[in-house]
């Protein structure tokens, strides 16, 4: 039931260093000061907590379980795919989704609100579809392509057009609740891709904003659907 | 005079560490199930476990996934016009299904109405119909009946029950949250439960149940028990269909009453009719007396509130939820006469 | 139709809506794409929890599980023994409470009874106990579980007016009312505030006759005052309705949870939190740390909401600071949604008797008001003072009487909320407001008018001899463009109570007003040879976009294209002027003035050394277009030319010397600064003649179904007096988004607590109900008059606040017109209430208290 | 193995909630463990009981009634409805703990209710009608107890006296029974105002938390105590020698040949009928 991979790279190095986006994660910042390291990791944002990756290592007991030998217990080590690149990562049984991405790829656009599936800001595409990745286990989204906000823009850093919606409309306020809104109409949008704005209104329903900026998001979402049209018949 | 006392920490963050169990197929699920006994949980979409876990409240060793066992996916139509749905088929493919939709739109509906949709894009028919209720004291992990102890908290002078139950109370007054559950009895679906004996199918009128019968469950599903499938006849095919929700907010929110009817209407006269409400007790109640006095009669607005009246004519409201009996009987009303859409 | 006088105010009033055409050769009052935007449209922008540093630990809390309970041990032996476990911080840990000295010189003296972060004697249930930090989150949470506490349960009180009663129980030890008022006896006129005390205050069962028929009961008050003959206001009524209502506890359940990770770097303490204001957070927590400012660093570039739960939000960022202190090593405090209920702030309800006498023509000839609010177990909330002000400036009654009291109870903490008092005495008012108008048989639009304020009204009670006033009030304009543009009397003709099938519309209209500026702040910026203008903004970003929004005064006055304007913001270590909270609706106001004076600071130093240069008089010169211009001639000089000039000049110009009344904090960053450039740098001190307010005329249609209690609302508009619009797109999102929340409180939002146990059994959010988009109106629509306020050089008002009220009570009032008097005494209204109602042919009284 | 479940209360301090329910399985097998090994003594190992000395000349013994009167009809009736009431009691408990599920709360309160008022009864019938002192044991009863044992071990002993109206096992039985009826009535009439009962408003708030832990847990004790005794009580009125006491809890009289052989016509009198007087220690 173990993936083969997963027993390989056990012991590797790779397997130990958490992997990130940005240039400033402790892997590539060896032979820094701690000073350094801590304005490095700051300025840039994104570098992985890896004390949260590391519990296993330093408490065994877990790890030894993670690899029981009944049929389908799972391995610890395992390969993910998001914003279309394989990413290789430590993740524990109970690990979340939304932790395995802020916390160990650094990919902070996706907030955590409520960690209880309810507001919607941890919301990614697994293939494609909305789902809130705090209530998704890490462990279960192998082989399944992840989208997350991070992964919109093309690498030329042109925007989506829901994102250029919003930026045209100066959609939302505090933004807290923006990535998961998007994540959802982006989602929705693949299935309904000419919605009216009551429609689109039930598509984003499962995400809240406090800022209860309902009636310009929808505005900036509209204009990012019509956006989208526009882009897919180009 | 101080009492003092020394309390336990109480945190509900952070899910416990447990062992994660991904089977490919039943067999291995139900293997898993008997090696970890009362230690084991099953996880289908994990909406309603993760606040378990998260809350630390349920502390498995193991945690069996059914996400990769293929066998529990789908939806298959039957010779003769019923359809089988996998127990981990998603709502939102349940509400999609074009058989469904043709023939049983009661239920697409239902499910439809049920939580957010990025629930319904990972929440399974087979969870949502077995999701534990939603009372809010049991939710906080207070020992209470439910819970294995010996008090309701939500019945006493002093507790907030607006949203328990009027109806089938034992000392438990919650109620079953779920919103294709009525669906189910109501369409006279059979659940299929398989466990280390073998595969049953009980009615789903049958497979939930009260706290007068079991206080600490909402189904007949005991430990090593797996929801397979979920079959529904073809005996309401096409029927006319009203499914109504009522809740406080209109998304992400649990029924405080739904109702689930099929009809079959014939000159303009009720011929067979199933009645069905939830929200109102600990399982879907169906409402035998009002089917049985209204078949026959004309599909009007008396008969309607007639109907309405026999409904609630055994309700017993709490403290704070008296309203849910007009609520109910207003329900009813409107599922009778309601003139399909 | 309307009549021709309202088609006359409307031709004259400049309105600013959605669809106003852009002007090119502006900036105040045009679009524009904010600095932030693009960071938040692509996940990069950085909140506190997305900050990362090597060898971060994680801190998770020890809640209490009792409403109310003395320590008498903690024993964390087991815990600390646990690998992986670093520190456990109790209260001990912690600095005592400093006293605190204002900007403005007033010494605040510490409050020895207020929250400290973590409790050795818990006031509610969910209070902080201890906190643990360890390598990571799952340690953390496993070692909280083997803190061993021993408690002593003491009474406790969730319910107010059953702290009142005779015998009642107290939320603390000391009593159950704070002894000494604050806003009553300004702090402004004193040097010092009073150390504040909890005393005892109960009513006599006299007192309470009534309260089972649902009449609010009345007794001794902490605070009283009015104006005017009350008595023969009353006397002289056609009219006299004596209501009591119950307004909601609501948290504020700010999306982004009050995180925060904090370090020590070379003796500063760095700090990454979800805060309000930038600025003014730094000697906040200066305080709680006991340290000087200049050593303290706040990050907080992007907060994920506040509506005035995280003005600074300081106490509980102390907390991560310490536990980094014990440790060596940086510590993330991840609060949960959970922590988050208990430590996050609430709105307090109030309960309120208003009696109210009315003139045949609906003018309010006599008020008298008594508020109860339901305090929280700390510092004294102003609720109950701020609603009486709002009331008297809103209405105008001629007469007047105030009385309240905040009574301690064992629920979380409060702290102001969007239109703090403002949305609980409207939201008291209304209901009266619309009850009245169907008695008297006048429309309900005509009789909010005949109360509106106009010009320089006068608020609030008489400090010798002399009443306070507003700056300048448009309600009446707002009421009329919003008739017109609602079309107010054709929709009540046609829908007003109009049936069909099971379902009832009905129409409803409501006023609403909030205090809206501050001043005395400093505006600092620096125009450097490159030709760019480097903008110091202490505002925090938290989705008003007035960080930016207001430099685009500045900018404009000095003729610099926004492409050219760099803004930095939301972390102290970059030299940030003294700026106001950011909170209040203060900030549009405040900081335009604190803008156009650096701008003004600027303007004079280029005319000084374009008169060096090129002769003449300084005042021969304009600045405009990026260049210097000789009036009715050329250009002599670009501002890049100029900065460099500056800086050959030095003194003044590049800001070596700097000007003697800006703030300690401005002085620090522009001597930080100095020689970079040629610097505006000013503090505000324009003179204004009264109190800025801000107003908003709110209108909505319901579609009620009698048969569920279920209800829609089928439109909503909302149009502002704000003074001049700065930010068209973001005026629009405060109107609309602030009106929403407003409509929350409305529909649904609600505290539930179990009054035996002490407990909250509402805890998440399908449980609290905060809106959802599906609850926002089919259709909504804003507006706002663009008239600067008579006061100030720029006549930008704060809008923040002002929509709550109205988006609530628009609601309210077009329920009860679709459904008559007496359908509900409380808010929010849910379909229960409306079904009972119906059901019972009279309102439900199920007693007095917000949270059930 | 643990006796009592504890579980943390709102405010999260520990209480009990009820008694392990392993315990049921424990008494059961207490109480046929009982009976075997009983049946087995008596089969094998028993003597004959032999009484001091004649107990009443021929004479005086033909006086006497063919039929004594052991139980009054009202005493009869008690004893039968509280049976009743007590198996339906212990049924409706502990069936649906072994898995047996049915609903069963109601039964069990009802039962419950008809146990007490037979119990109050009782109490008044026994002490105002009857002789209230013949059912405790006495000084007596625990010598003959002490000089039988002795015997029964075949040591020398002088012989014991013949019963009074009740023999000295039933006077242990019905203290036993005392104790552990009381106990579970008490507790079950508090245990009234948490089920949903016509004439209470349910209120778990009347005792603090920690009170109502003890009253469950009593309530669990003195009830798997009953499984025991119970199975007891009824193997010996299923026990040949003893049928004619099985009887007369039918019919309401013994034999006078029975009465002579097992009674002391002096610790129980009956020649006057007058149940009611004391016996005459004249020895």
């Amino acid at each position: 039931m173990v993936p083969v991979f997963a027993i390989q790279f056990w012991n590797s190095p790779e397997g130990a260093v958490p992997m990130s986006d940005n240039p400033g994660s402790p892997a590539k910042s060896k032979g820094l000061t701690r000073r350094e390291v801590i304005k490095a990791a700051v300025a840039v944002g994104g570098v992985s907590a890896s004390a949260y990756l590391f519990r296993g290592y330093i408490f065994g007991n877990q790890v030894r379980r993670a690899f029981g030998s009944a049929p389908g217990s799972m391995g610890r080590l395992i390969t993910l795919n998001v914003n279309g690149r394989r990413r290789h990562v430590d993740v524990m049984p109970q690990e979340t989704l939304a932790m395995t991405l802020r916390y160990k790829l650094g990919l902070t656009g996706t907030k955590l609100g409520c960690d209880r599936a309810e507001c919607g800001s941890c919301t990614v595409l697994l293939d494609d579809v909305p789902h809130y990745s705090c209530s998704v286990l890490t462990q279960t989204v192998r082989n399944r392509k992840i989208l997350t906000i991070e992964g919109l823009a093309g690498p030329d850093g042109t925007l989506h057009p829901v994102q250029q919606g919003i930026v045209e409309q100066q959609g939302f306020q505090c933004a807290f609740c923006m990535s998961g809104f998007i994540m959802a109409a982006i989602g929705f949008l693949k299935v309904n891709p000419n919605p009216t704005r009551e429609e689109l209104a039930r598509g984003v329903s499962g995400n809240l904003c406090r800022c209860t900026d309902y009636h310009k998001i929808l505005d900036a979402l509209m204009r990012g659907a019509e956006l989208s049209r526009g882009a897919s018949h180009a | 005079m101080a009492i003092v006392r020394e309390s336990s920490a109480i945190i509900r963050d952070v899910m416990p560490a447990f062992e994660l169990f991904q089977p490919t197929s039943i067999e291995e699920a139900l293997s898993v199930l008997a090696q970890y006994g009362t230690d084991a949980w099953v996880l289908a979409g994990g909406i309603d476990s993760f606040d378990w876990l998260k809350d630390r409240i349920k502390r498995p060793k193991a945690v069996v996934d059914l996400g990769r066992i293929r066998e529990l996916r789908g939806v298959r139509e039957l010779a003769g016009g019923g359809v089988e749905i996998r127990a981990m088929t998603t709502l939102t493919d349940v509400v999609l299904h074009p058989a469904i939709r043709k023939s049983f739109k009661l239920l697409a509906d239902a499910a439809e109405s049920a939580a957010s949709p990025q629930i319904r894009n990972q929440g399974t028919i087979g969870g949502n119909v077995s999701q534990d209720t939603r009372c809010w004291y049991y939710r906080s992990g207070f020992p209470c009946y439910r819970a294995g102890g010996n008090i309701c908290y939500a019945d006493t002078p002093y507790g907030m029950n607006r949203e328990h139950a009027i109806l089938g109370a034992a000392r438990c007054v919650a109620v079953s949250p779920s919103d294709s559950a009525p669906a189910m009895v109501a369409l006279e679906a059979k659940m299929l439960v398989r466990n280390s004996n073998g595969e049953r199918a009980v009615n789903a009128e049958d497979y939930f149940i009260g706290p007068g019968f079991d206080i600490t469950r909402m189904t007949v599903l005991k430990q090593g028990d797996i929801l397979t499938a979920i079959r529904i006849p073809s005996a309401w095919a096409n029927a006319s269909f009203y499914f109504e929700k009522i809740s406080d907010r209109p998304v992400w929110d649990f029924p405080i009453v739904n109702i689930a009817a099929a009809k079959v209407i014939s000159g303009g006269k009720i011929r067979r009719i199933r009645l069905v409400v939830n929200g109102v007790a600990a399982h879907p109640w169906r409402l035998r007396q009002v089917e049985e006095a209204v078949t026959g009669q004309p599909a009007d607005e008396q008969t309607g509130a007639r109907a309405g009246e026999l409904a609630i004519a055994d309700a017993v409201p709490l403290q704070h939820n008296g309203f849910k009996l007009p609520l109910m009987r207003n329900l009813v009303k409107r599922a009778i006469c309601a003139t399909p859409a | 139709m309307p009549d021709s006088k309202q088609e006359g105010t409307a031709a004259q009033v400049p309105l600013v809506t959605a669809d106003t055409p852009a002007d090119k050769s502006k900036l105040v009052g045009q679009n524009y794409v904010t600095p932030d935007l693009f960071a938040k449209v692509t996940g990069q922008a950085k909140y506190a929890e997305d900050f990362r540093a090597e060898g971060m630990l994680f801190a998770k809390l020890l809640l209490s599980p009792y409403p109310h309970a003395r320590i008498l041990e903690i024993d964390a032996s087991q815990a600390l023994a646990m690998p992986g476990v670093r520190a456990v911080l109790t209260m001990k840990d912690l600095p005592p409470p400093a006293d605190y000295m204002t900007d403005l010189g007033v010494l605040i003296k510490a409050n020895p009874l207020g929250e400290r972060g973590l409790a050795m004697e818990p006031l509610y249930q969910g209070e902080p106990i201890a906190a643990v930090a360890a390598v990571d989150e799952l340690t953390a949470a496993d070692a909280v579980e083997k803190i061993r506490v021993t408690y002593e349960p003491l009474p406790f009180v969730i319910d107010p007016l059953a702290s009142l009663r005779p015998g009642g129980p107290n939320a603390r030890v000391e009593g159950n009312v704070w002894g000494v008022l604050g806003p009553e006896a300004p702090v402004g006129a004193k040097r010092t505030t009073p150390v504040p005390e909890v005393r005892e205050i109960k009513w006599t069962e006299e007192d309470f006759r009534g309260y089972d028929e649902g009449k609010m009961p009345t007794g001794t008050p902490t605070g009283e005052w009015s104006y005017g003959d009350v008595e023969g206001g009353f006397k002289n009524a056609a009219l006299v309705l004596d209501e009591s209502f119950q307004t909601p506890n609501t948290s504020h359940e700010c999306l982004e949870t009050r995180t925060s990770m904090a370090y020590w770097q070379g003796g500063k303490l760095h700090l990454f939190g979800s805060t309000q204001s930038t600025s003014q957070t730094v000697p906040a927590i200066a305080r709680w740390m006991n340290m000087k400012p200049e050593d303290v660093v706040l990050v907080s570039e992007y907060t994920g909401g506040g509506y005035g739960s995280k003005v600074t939000s300081s106490v509980h960022l102390i907390i991560p600071a310490m536990l980094s202190k014990k440790c060596h090593a940086p510590v993330m405090m991840r609060i949960t949604r959970e922590d988050e209920n208990y430590i996050g702030r609430a709105r307090p309800s109030l309960t309120g008797r208003m009696k109210a006498g009315f003139g045949p023509d609906g003018r309010l000839l006599a008020l008298d008001m008594f508020v109860v609010a339901d305090n929280g177990p700390y510092d004294e909330v102003h609720d109950t003072y701020i609603s009486g002000q709002i009331v008297s400036l809103l209405y105008q009654p001629v007469a007047m009487r105030w009385r309240g009291i905040s009574v301690l109870t064992n629920t979380p903490p409060r702290s102001p909320q969007s239109s703090p008092g403002g949305l609980q005495g409207i939201t008291l008012m209304e209901p009266v407001l619309a009850k009245a108008a169907r008695r008297l048989k006048i429309d309900l639009l005509a009789i909010h008018r005949i109360n509106a304020p106009e010009g320089k009204a006068p608020l609030g009670p008489a400090v010798d001899g002399k009443r306070a006033h507003a700056t300048g009030c448009f309600m009446k304009e707002a009421l009329d463009q919003g008739a017109r543009r609602f079309q107010w009397e054709e929709r009540r003709k046609a829908n007003s109570g109009k049936r069909n099938g099971s379902k009832i519309r009905g129409v409803g209209v409501s006023s609403s007003s909030f205090k809206s500026g501050s001043k005395g702040f400093d505006g600092l910026f620096v125009i450097q040879p490159d030709g760019k203008m480097y903008v110091q903004s202490g505002i925090g970003n938290l989705g008003t976009e007035d960080f930016s929004d207001v430099h685009r005064v500045a900018a404009e006055m000095v003729g610099m294209p926004w492409e050219k304007v760099v803004v930095t913001w939301g972390d102290t270590s970059k030299h940030l002027p003294w700026t106001c909270i950011s909170g209040g609706s203060q900030t549009a106001h405040a900081m335009t003035r604190a803008a156009y004076a650096a701008a003004m600071d600027a303007i004079g130093k280029l005319q000084q050394i374009a008169a060096k240069d090129h002769g003449g008089r300084p005042e021969n010169y304009e600045v405009r277009n990026e260049r210097v211009y000789r009036q009715g001639g050329g250009p002599v000089m670009t501002l890049a030319h100029a900065a460099q000039r500056a800086i050959a000049l030095g003194g003044v110009y590049d800001g070596h010397e700097l000007p003697k009344d800006i703030n300690p904090m401005t002085v620090r960053s522009a001597k930080a600064l100095a020689g970079r450039g040629l610097m505006g740098v000013a503090r505000d001190n324009y003179r204004q003649d009264g109190t800025v307010f801000s107003f908003v005329a709110s209108f909505a249609e319901v579609e009620i179904d009698v048969e569920t209690g279920t209800y829609k609302i089928v439109d909503f508009l909302a149009v502002a007096d704000a003074g001049r619009v700065i930010h068209p797109a973001a005026i629009g999102g405060q109107i609309l988004g602030r009106s929403m929340l407003g409509i929350g409180h409305a529909i649904g939002q609600k505290w539930v607590f179990d009054q035996h146990l002490g407990l909250p059994v509402a805890r998440r959010f399908y449980q609290t109900k905060p809106p959802t988009i599906l609850d926002a109106p089919a259709r909504m629509d804003w507006a706002a008059l663009n008239i600067p306020d008579p006061e100030g050089p720029v006549g930008a008002k704060g809008i923040g606040e002002p929509p709550v009220p109205g988006g609530c009570c628009a609601i309210l009032n077009a329920i009860s017109d679709a459904l008559g008097d007496d359908i509900f005494r409380r808010a929010p209204v849910t379909l229960d209430m409306i079904l009972t109602s119906l059901e019972n042919g009279h309102p439900v009284i199920s007693g007095l208290a917000a949270d059930i | 193995m643990h006796i009592i479940q504890w579980a943390a209360n709102p405010w999260g301090q520990m209480v009990p909630i009820h008694i392990a329910w392993a315990l049921i399985w424990v008494f059961a097998i207490a109480g046929l463990t009982f009976l075997i090994v009983h049946a087995i003594w008596v089969r094998y190992f028993a003597r004959r009981q032999e009484f001091a000395g004649p107990a009443l000349s021929p004479g005086a013994a033909a006086a006497l009634p063919a039929k004594i009167e052991r139980h009054s009809l009202a005493a009869r009736l008690f004893h039968w409805v509280m049976a009743a009431a007590m198996l339906v009691l212990l049924f409706t408990a502990f069936l649906p703990k072994v898995g047996v599920r049915f609903s069963w709360v109601t039964y069990h309160w009802v039962a419950g209710l008809i146990l007490l008022a037979s119990i109050v009864f009782h109490i008044v019938h026994a002490s105002f009608f009857q002789n209230f002192g013949s059912i405790w044991p006495d000084k007596s009863d625990l010598a003959d107890a002490r000089n039988r044992t002795l015997r029964a071990l075949g040591r020398s002993a002088p012989p014991p006296r013949r019963f009074g109206k009740y023999p000295f096992e039933n006077k242990l039985y019905h203290l036993i029974i005392v104790i552990a009826g009381l106990a579970v009535a008490v507790t079950g009439a508090f245990m009234l105002f948490r089920v949903e009962t016509p004439f209470l408003a349910r209120n778990p708030y009347i005792l603090s938390d920690m009170t109502w832990g003890f009253v469950y847990v009593l309530h669990g004790l003195a009830g798997v105590g009953l499984i025991a005794l119970v199975t007891v009580h009824i193997y010996f009125a299923l026990r040949p020698e003893k049928l004619p006491i099985t009887k007369s809890m039918i019919f309401g009289s013994i034999s006078r040949d029975h009465f002579l052989e097992q009674h002391d016509p002096q610790r129980w009198v009956v020649s006057s009928g007058n149940a009611g007087a004391g016996p005459s220690r004249a020895d």
